[in-house]
């Protein structure tokens, strides 16, 4: 059942210490900002997060990275123009990072939330990043055994949503989104507005409410991050 | 001919890219090539960040933050564009669906090998993104780059010594100097640009 | 209490169901737990051919070929439904998303494994549908039947006989004889109807 | 890139003997019947055909079935009340049948478009359909390796199409449709219209055009099948 909340603080109350955090995201593309803030506010601590990236700025994940509120972080693109604020967590060892390839971190969150054990993926196979994996020849071809990476909350920004949670994306900011929601025991999302049942076209839900436990409207602009390379 | 220039060689691949074909450019100078694509060779762009039927870069009023491409550069949306999330982004490029990809590269060995994501340094901070997915998704790869580097290193070599991001998987090679043609039996060198073709393979090794 | 005819069954059913959960609910039987919903439980409906939302039974010109559910029986889309595609489906039953199953059984054992999709008959034409998906992917899987077939045999066994569809996945029981709840450690009766718990127990071999 | 054809017969063209054929839909919501036709008429024979159910009543599948065209069938639910043609296939050992659970069809085909080499599923752990598979434990729960299903060519019936093979579905016709696309080499869609670009809207395009090699328009109206039990 999704409830729709009044803020932000009460959508990410009950945040343990210890809490793998699931943070949507491409860049500010889709960040919850608002969430990470509360989250911030919350004080939870030794948090793992995982995300694309590891924070724009001094805003949003990059204010709860200062913050340090989080112990290790799970992503493909740490490094952008304007990550100084990992970029010095990580050189002074205050932060523990595992790097992975971005559609195998997209495939691992969609295993999670599909009750799939493990999955045979060709991505990486022969590189350092599957060193120490399993692999598998299947029909002439190599893969490397992957495992789900579940959450037990998981931060999205969508567009909308109705009172039962199902929700609708804008354009790329929809990205990790959708699959970070069907991950994690605990979904929370962010949204411009919240309508009555019936005000989202059924063919055009991205987000069944299943998914959503928690919807609160926070009407903020989207903000651009700097241009990175290589996402 | 004499040696190609960035936009010579992103002109270079644009004139291979067959009309009709799925392609994702990769960040950098690879993203040049759409510049010379011919306006009704009707190729369509995908970013793995979840769009295909990319439009140009945004210009003023056209910038959306929501609206981006992989390297975090505001497009424009086209009509025929069509959004997906990542899972299906990826799954898109891990399925083989791409025609053709075109990435950046530090090596590429003689077997096709690549290496685009890590310098190897020490104390570089190790950032992916899709470069491996990218690297083994698509039906062609072709990596654009100079052919050698600053210090005068060739980058196609007999072995990659930085980390790679896939094996075998490079096809062709476009380079200032000339096109590879990475095969099953070795490499072939289709053209060369302000050089001679036993010069180069004396440089390369070849 | 009486025993319970099918209409009861399902009243107990959909009495046990918490306001606000997500369901699904077997072909056969169990598709009548939804007339004794309150209308305002809350409770959503879940059919695997890809619809969260369900309606109830279409009727006269309601009925849409493109509209119908697991059973193929035409239904209606009320407002805040969604559709999605088999792959999307099946992972959000397989993923755990759903909180209750409610399913039809030839058998289940004291171990909570579930017999419902084969009869074993050497010319039966097998037919598994969604049955094995649907046996593994709920928080809760809720089997409703009569306690005994009609030649008086219980369905409610040491080990099934029949061919298994799940392994250890049923937490409850309703029958007309009585509710069972399958725990770690056994079989507990919640409560009977129309037949004293010893008599049942030995009927059962409990 | 995708082709607009003029006829279903042009649609199917080239399907040749021996080749696995996706059939989407569930019943017949989505049964994709004009290209069922088109390819009882082209003949091609020796046929595999993977779909959920194998063939209602005596149109479509049931008619290319009835033909003799089809070897061997994959689906999850032969037996239904109006499946007279294949029970009579059947039981006069004339086809060959795998069964495999409803999900586990989805999720290989999925993997199949996917590039996934295999899956661990917990589906069917411990029942006569798992048994001679490969098995594992992770994290203490019990999976059954799963392969996906790759096909020669896809036939599908989807709503609406522009000319760049963007998809849209209807209803619980959708089902098979979208995985399907994603599986085969050749993938052929019918729908009801053929627009320009730009005439879907990008946020609820569910078959991406770069899925689909040709489409037809086939204005059909849809049918019921017979109900039958369990999927």
């Amino acid at each position: 059942m999704t409830l729709v909340v009044e803020s932000a603080d009460e959508a990410v109350a009950g945040v343990s210490d210890g809490a793998t955090v699931l943070v949507g995201g491409f860049g500010t593309a889709g960040q919850p900002m608002e969430l990470i803030d509360a989250l911030r506010r919350l004080g939870a601590k030794d948090l793992t997060v995982v995300s694309n990236n590891a924070g724009n700025g001094s805003q949003g994940l990059a204010a709860l990275l200062a913050a340090g509120q989080v112990r290790r972080i799970v992503c493909s693109f740490p490094r952008q123009k304007d990550s100084y604020v990992f970029d010095e967590l990580y050189r002074s060892k205050r932060i523990e990072l595992e790097v992975v390839p971005q559609g195998n971190l997209a495939e691992r969150l969609r295993a999670a939330g599909a009750g799939i054990g493990a999955f045979y993926c060709p991505t990486g196979v022969g590189t350092p990043l599957a060193e120490g994996k399993e692999t598998r020849t299947i029909d002439g071809r190599e893969y490397v055994l992957e495992f789900p990476i579940h959450g037990d909350v998981a931060l999205i920004k969508a567009h909308q949503a109705d009172t039962l949670g199902n929700l609708v994306y804008r354009k790329t900011a929809r990205n990790f989104g959708p699959v970070m929601a069907t991950a994690a025991k605990l979904t929370v999302a962010q949204v411009t507005s919240v309508s009555s049942p019936g005000s989202i076209d059924p063919e055009a839900v991205v987000t069944p409410g299943i998914f959503v436990d928690r919807v609160v409207a926070c009407p903020s602009p989207a903000v651009l991050a700097e241009e990175g390379a290589a996402g | 001919m004499s040696r190609l220039d960035r936009a010579g060689i992103a002109r270079r691949v644009a004139a291979d890219i067959p009309p009709g074909s799925y392609v994702n450019l990769g960040i950098g100078q690879p993203t040049l090539v759409a510049d010379y694509l011919a306006p009704d060779s009707g190729v369509i762009l995908h970013t793995e960040n979840g769009m295909l039927g990319m439009g140009r870069a945004a210009v003023g009023d056209e910038v959306d933050p929501d609206l981006i491409n992989a390297g975090k550069v505001p497009v424009t949306e086209p009509p025929g564009a069509s959004y997906f999330h990542h899972a299906d982004s990826f799954a898109m490029m891990r399925g083989g669906h791409l025609d053709v990809c075109v990435l950046g590269a530090f090596q590429v060995s003689f077997a096709g090998d690549l290496a685009n994501w890590h310098t190897g340094e020490p104390d570089a901070i190790p950032a992916v993104g899709g470069a491996m997915d990218l690297a083994i998704g698509a039906k062609s790869v072709y990596v654009m780059m100079t052919l050698f580097t600053d210090a005068g290193a060739p980058k196609l070599v007999p072995s990659c010594t930085y980390p790679l991001t896939g094996l075998r998987c490079v096809s062709r090679v476009y380079t200032d100097y000339g096109v590879f043609l990475i095969e099953p039996d070795g490499v072939t060198i289709r053209e060369t640009y302000g050089i001679e073709e036993p010069d180069l393979r004396g440089k390369l090794g070849l």
